[in-house]
């Protein structure tokens, strides 16, 4: 029985304390906000700490933050279930009520048996999900290949089309702003292709000309991604990392508490 | 000689289409497809989840090992803590699984938004202006004038006066260079994701069906 | 071309009392050497021996740490027993044949024994290692957190007390209410979608704020709902939220659990999804706060195409230029975590935010003093802010 | 006129989306050959293939998924096609977690079937995939046999005849790594700064910009930029090599030429379409104020 320090704490900051806040919560419904945000705050300030304090319980490869990161995972693991749950129930329900489109929920629940039932499987019979022991694909993997990914990838590439609309759409000099939004995009867009020396193929002579005016365009365009790009991304990311790191206190601290469903002081 | 693709290019095929019809409108093909993607995929993650990490990471541990792992029992309880939402009268137990689990990553991105992105930004921010040449101008000037202002942008407490204001649309500016210039710079990834599911749709499926290879 | 290998030698030479330190490294001066404990030939005439290499705790690890570019270090030492390092120079030609073996401590002796010429041993300090209480090398990251946190909890403390603070006007979020507005008179929904990511993001957690101030209005004048989820926890802490804030404006009887809804965990089966339920159900608002990915685009444009209203958020500079591109407001960056203060105006988020506007100031003041300490002369200045 | 403009700009985008698909799905059936200029780090890549020697050995990584196909495929044929005809012996390993070994398998299938002579196990070798590309490369540097103990049906190295004498992959001549993500980068900082094996990457477009930092300090011996990168090896290619000359201009197949004829058209017309687009609001504003 391994009974590190590290492990004995993690079980009583988010074993014990949870169990007492529980016990005592069903009476006193003041509890059942105040003690969640107490493990909350434990549970936050573990990484923080250990980011500084490279002693071995907390930081160590079995310590504290990474063992909890470890748990983490299979707690995750099941909220993968509360989705599906939500998913069967609402579409049972479109079923049983006749929803316009309900004969697509019967695709959708057949779709999910099927994949689900074919993992399933997998796990229980050891094979696994990718071959079977002759080295054929298993029926996980098949359905992966012949439908997930065509499907995925066709919606993937809708991009492309999208881009186009949208390009056409917002690329308009209405004020200031859009200009510049319209120029810097234009010109990497040209400069991203030999579009100078496709201008430039019913004009032999001036071939040359094109592909050295290309090759500047596209210098001109690597100057844009990392000077003008570059800086704003960077004053993005430093304010943004700012206003994420000030979030961040507020939920340690239980300041903010919306994504609990718990308002203003309650 | 034209020869019939398998059953496999004609289903990849096929939803190609249905999926690529919602340019057009939305249809009883498109539907399908979607309905059964999305059934497919949440079906997928069931199957990766338990074989990739519930069995690995939860059953395993504890079937093989117990004495090292024995604390892995807990988030196993937090994950049942979960469905407790679904319990009318306890549902709050809920929030146990979910205020931990938030705060902790919370707490590792604290420390990767100071650690890892404002300091360093700072730091790249930080460059020499003692030489006045064109390379100083066009990159380090530059790069450092649009920084700072695109974060006086960001003020949001303080009434802006003239100079601000003034620092602010320059910083504006900046950004609207650097969506432009991102937007078109993604424009080439994307097509070539269409090239790809055409080169299946054309290579794969159609040109074996008229016979040509 | 001369190469070489290092290996940990089996010259663990059990010391007298030393220091315990952390993980050792090995400081190369030439890549051409290798390890080894036993005493060989010269150097040949080519290849300069190492006149000196030092072996020494890593500061700030808790004991294994990994191996580095130029340096080696040595993960399998024990904390607290003190070891001795050699090392010596070997010629490619051998290294070639012989290290592919290497590996263990036996290992590196038969490397040695095939390794013809070599150079004289050096042999280091007896160093040992230790579990440290501090991450020195971290030091400029944490006062930085430090100095946040003060801040923060002053600004927070001074707001809470009475100090009035001014807050600038933001489009995007003036737009929401009139967005719900919208949506009330034409008797049309509200679709909330708060990114693709889970609760281990911040942005998920700023949006789920958002969706609260959201739901509150909804239920207030009463419009429809329509929250669909790509993560199942995010989709837990939504529902929440949704609940809560119905609650909280007395209209529990307005909430459905169907208003927040789980889809589906792939990010395209989701786009498809939600993008064709923007077609089908014409919602009259569309929301898009939260850390996306390249399904932005295609949730953008088609909510475009429907004439919904779209507000979208998020704080990563990725996939901005999209929802720039197509939607009616948009939520940069910090705007995005500036958003809960402004709709709410309560004291402790107006302090935090005026916390964040104190650090831009000093991260600004820091950044002009280095310039000019770097256009002195002064590179030291810039390296302070250097992470590792 | 204004009648005209009006229809322009509230176009319906289904037309834009008809214009793209044609745009884009023409030159795979009808390849329009446009003029590709080579830069100076691609040709860096062909001249460092062309200097080496037959029997020399080249590794060829697939470092990328089905999603960036389109512009990694041509850049890994055409490294095998240059390194076949030159009887260049060449070894096939896959570090992509998602789907990078089914790519490999089908394009050393391709290629090879084009050179009949050519025979497994002695003049190409392909080793599989591999779980965490890092950790393999520094072992390949002390026995390659530690990261790929067999090939990818399962045959020990040790009964492979090109692997005879191969041990570590300092004796390889050269790495090319296919790559969309971080693997390439693996490569420079685990092989080529490690262990000295000279370099060439064939990024993704959207990677290339990381990667010239790389080329500029000298870790890789050439580089070949997305697409067009790809796009100007095959000219390369097809100007030294009239079999693949012919190959090229014949081929049914998808080619990175193709694939750029697609995206210089897309492009042009994205921004004739701007263009238009603001033609059309400018004149209909100054209208209206005219109007006014």
């Amino acid at each position: 029985m391994n009974l590190e320090f590290g492990r004995l704490a993690l079980v009583f900051l988010f074993a014990i304390i949870p169990a007492v806040g529980i016990a005592l919560g069903i009476n006193s419904p003041g509890l059942r906000a105040r003690i969640p945000l107490l493990v909350a705050f434990f549970a936050g300030a573990i990484p923080i700490i250990s980011l500084y304090v490279p002693k071995k319980f907390l930081s160590g490869p079995t310590g504290m933050s990474p063992r909890l990161d470890q748990w983490l995972i299979i707690v995750y693991a099941f909220a993968i279930l509360l989705g599906v749950v939500n998913v069967v129930q609402n579409s049972t329900r479109k079923i049983a009520r006749r929803e316009s489109g309900w004969p697509f929920s019967i695709v959708l629940l057949l779709g999910l048996f099927a994949t689900g039932g074919a993992g399933i499987y997998g796990a229980i019979s050891h094979h696994g999900i990718t071959s079977l022991p002759d080295g054929t694909a298993t029926p996980f993997k098949w359905i992966q290949d012949q439908f997930f990914q065509p499907l995925q990838s066709t919606i993937f590439a809708l991009l492309a089309f999208f881009m186009a609309s949208a390009a056409f759409r917002a690329f308009r000099a209405r004020n200031a702003e859009a200009t510049i939004l319209l120029f810097a995009g234009g010109l990497v867009m040209a400069g991203r292709v030999p579009l100078l020396e496709f201008l430039a193929v019913p004009f032999p002579p001036l071939q040359p000309a094109a592909a050295g005016a290309s090759q500047a365009l596209g210098k001109l365009t690597e100057w844009i991604m990392d000077t003008p790009n570059g800086a704003a991304q960077s004053g993005i990311i430093i304010g943004a990392a700012l206003g994420a790191a000030s979030m961040a206190i507020r939920v340690i601290l239980g300041i903010e508490r919306g994504y609990l469903g718990l308002g203003r002081g309650e | 000689m034209p020869h019939i693709p398998g059953i496999e290019t004609w289903i990849a095929a096929l939803l190609t289409l249905a999926c690529m019809s919602f340019l057009y409108k939305d249809n009883p093909f498109f539907r399908f497809a979607e309905s059964l993607f999305a059934g497919i995929s949440l079906g997928y993650f069931i199957g990766i989840t338990l074989n990739q990490t519930l069995v690995p990471n939860l059953i395993l541990p504890l079937h093989r090992d117990f004495g090292q792992n024995w604390d892995l029992l807990v988030p196993g309880l937090l994950g049942v803590l979960l469905y407790m939402r679904y319990v009318p009268k306890i549902g709050w137990i809920s929030r146990f699984a979910l205020s931990i689990y938030v705060a902790y990553y919370i707490g590792l991105d604290f420390t990767r938004r100071i650690h890892g992105e404002v300091l360093p930004q700072l730091a790249r921010a930080i460059v020499p202006l003692s030489k006045f040449d064109s390379h100083t101008i066009l990159y380090s000037l530059i790069f450092s004038v649009g920084v700072f202002s695109v974060l006086i942008y960001f003020f949001f407490s303080k009434e802006q006066d003239a100079v601000t204001r003034r620092v602010a649309r320059l910083g504006i500016w900046f950004l609207m260079i650097s969506f432009g210039a991102a937007f078109g710079f993604t424009v080439m990834g994307r097509v070539a994701l269409l090239i790809g599911r055409l080169n299946f749709l054309i290579l794969d499926w159609i040109y074996p069906m008229i016979g040509l290879r | 071309m001369r190469t070489g290998v290092l290996s940990r030698a089996s010259a663990r030479v059990p010391s007298f009392a030393a220091p315990l330190t952390a993980s050792l490294l090995v400081l190369l001066f030439r890549s051409a050497l290798a390890v080894a404990p036993e005493v060989s030939p010269a150097a040949p005439g080519d290849l300069p021996a190492p006149t000196s290499f030092t072996a020494g705790d890593r500061p700030g690890d808790s004991g294994n740490a990994k191996p580095g570019a130029e340096r080696y270090v040595d993960t399998t030492a024990k904390d607290g027993t003190v070891y001795r390092y050699e090392i010596r120079t070997v010629s490619a030609a051998d290294t070639s044949s012989a290290v592919p073996a290497a590996g263990g401590t036996s290992a590196a002796s038969g490397t040695v024994a095939a390794a013809l010429p070599a150079g004289p041993p050096l042999v280091s300090d007896p160093v040992a290692s230790h579990d440290n209480w501090f991450r020195t090398e971290k030091t400029n990251s944490f006062i930085a957190s430090v100095l946040f946190l003060v801040i923060l909890l002053a600004s927070i403390g001074a707001a809470k007390s009475g100090k009035k603070i001014f807050i600038r006007r933001i489009a995007g979020l003036n737009a929401v209410d009139e967005a719900i507005g919208r949506a009330t008179e034409i008797g049309k929904k509200v679709l909330y979608v708060p990114g693709s990511q889970s609760m281990d993001e911040i942005q998920t957690i700023a949006s789920i704020a958002i969706l609260g101030h959201v739901a509150r209005a909804t239920a207030r004048y009463g419009t429809d709902l329509d929250v669909p989820n790509k993560d199942p926890l995010t989709f837990a802490s939504a529902r929440e939220a949704v609940r809560g804030a119905y609650l909280a404006e007395g209209r529990p009887d307005l909430y459905r659990e169907e208003m927040v809804n789980y889809v589906t965990y792939d990010q395209f089966a989701f786009t498809a999804a939600v993008s064709a339920r923007m077609i089908r159900e014409r919602p009259a608002a569309i929301f898009l706060v939260g850390y996306f990915f390249a399904e932005s685009l295609i949730l953008a444009e088609t909510g475009q195409s429907t004439g919904a209203i779209q507000i979208a958020g998020q704080a990563d500079p990725t996939q901005l230029p999209f929802f720039i591109a197509t939607c009616d407001y948009t939520l940069i960056g910090e705007e995005l975590y500036a958003a809960s203060a402004y709709l709410s105006r309560e004291p402790a988020l107006l302090g935090s935010m005026r916390a964040q506007d104190i650090a831009k100031a000093i991260v600004i003041l820091l950044g002009i003093t280095g310039i000019i300490a770097a256009s002195l002369g002064a590179t030291w200045f810039a390296g302070l802010f250097k992470t590792q | 006129m204004a009648g005209m403009l009006d229809k322009l700009l509230s176009l319906d985008r289904r037309w834009i989306f008809l214009l793209v698909l044609l745009c884009v799905g023409t030159p795979i059936v009808l390849p329009i050959g446009l003029p590709v200029t080579t830069t100076g780090s691609t040709r860096a890549a062909f001249d460092y293939i062309e200097s080496l020697k037959p029997g020399d050995y080249v590794w060829v990584s697939f470092d990328y998924g089905p999603s960036s196909a389109p512009e990694n495929d041509p850049m890994a044929e055409a490294f095998l096609r240059q390194c076949f005809a030159k009887k260049i012996r060449v070894i096939v390993c896959a570090f992509y977690p998602l789907g990078s070994l089914g790519l490999a398998t089908n394009s050393l299938a391709k290629v090879t079937a084009e050179y009949p002579n050519l025979r497994y196990g002695e003049d190409y070798v392909n080793l599989g995939y591999k779980d965490g590309a890092a950790a393999v490369m520094r072992r390949l540097g002390e026995d390659i046999a530690e990261g790929f103990p067999a090939d990818v049906n399962g045959t020990p190295l040790a009964q492979l005849p090109i692997m005879k004498g191969l041990r570590s992959i300092r004796q390889v001549q050269l790495v090319c790594s296919v790559a969309t993500g971080v693997i390439g980068e693996y490569w420079i900082t685990q092989v080529h700064s490690q262990i000295g094996t000279p370099i060439i990457i064939g990024p993704t477009a959207v990677a290339a910009p990381k990667y010239y930092a790389y080329l500029n300090a000298g870790q890789l011996v050439g580089m070949l930029g997305g697409m067009k990168g790809a796009a100007e090896y095959e000219k390369l290619l097809a100007a030294r090599y009239p079999d693949m000359a012919r190959f090229y201009q014949s081929t049914r197949g998808f080619t990175a030429t193709k694939g750029m004829d697609g995206q210089t058209v897309i492009h042009a017309v994205i921004i004739l379409f701007i263009l238009l687009g603001n033609v059309a609001y400018i004149s209909r504003r100054a209208a209206q104020k005219k109007g006014a």
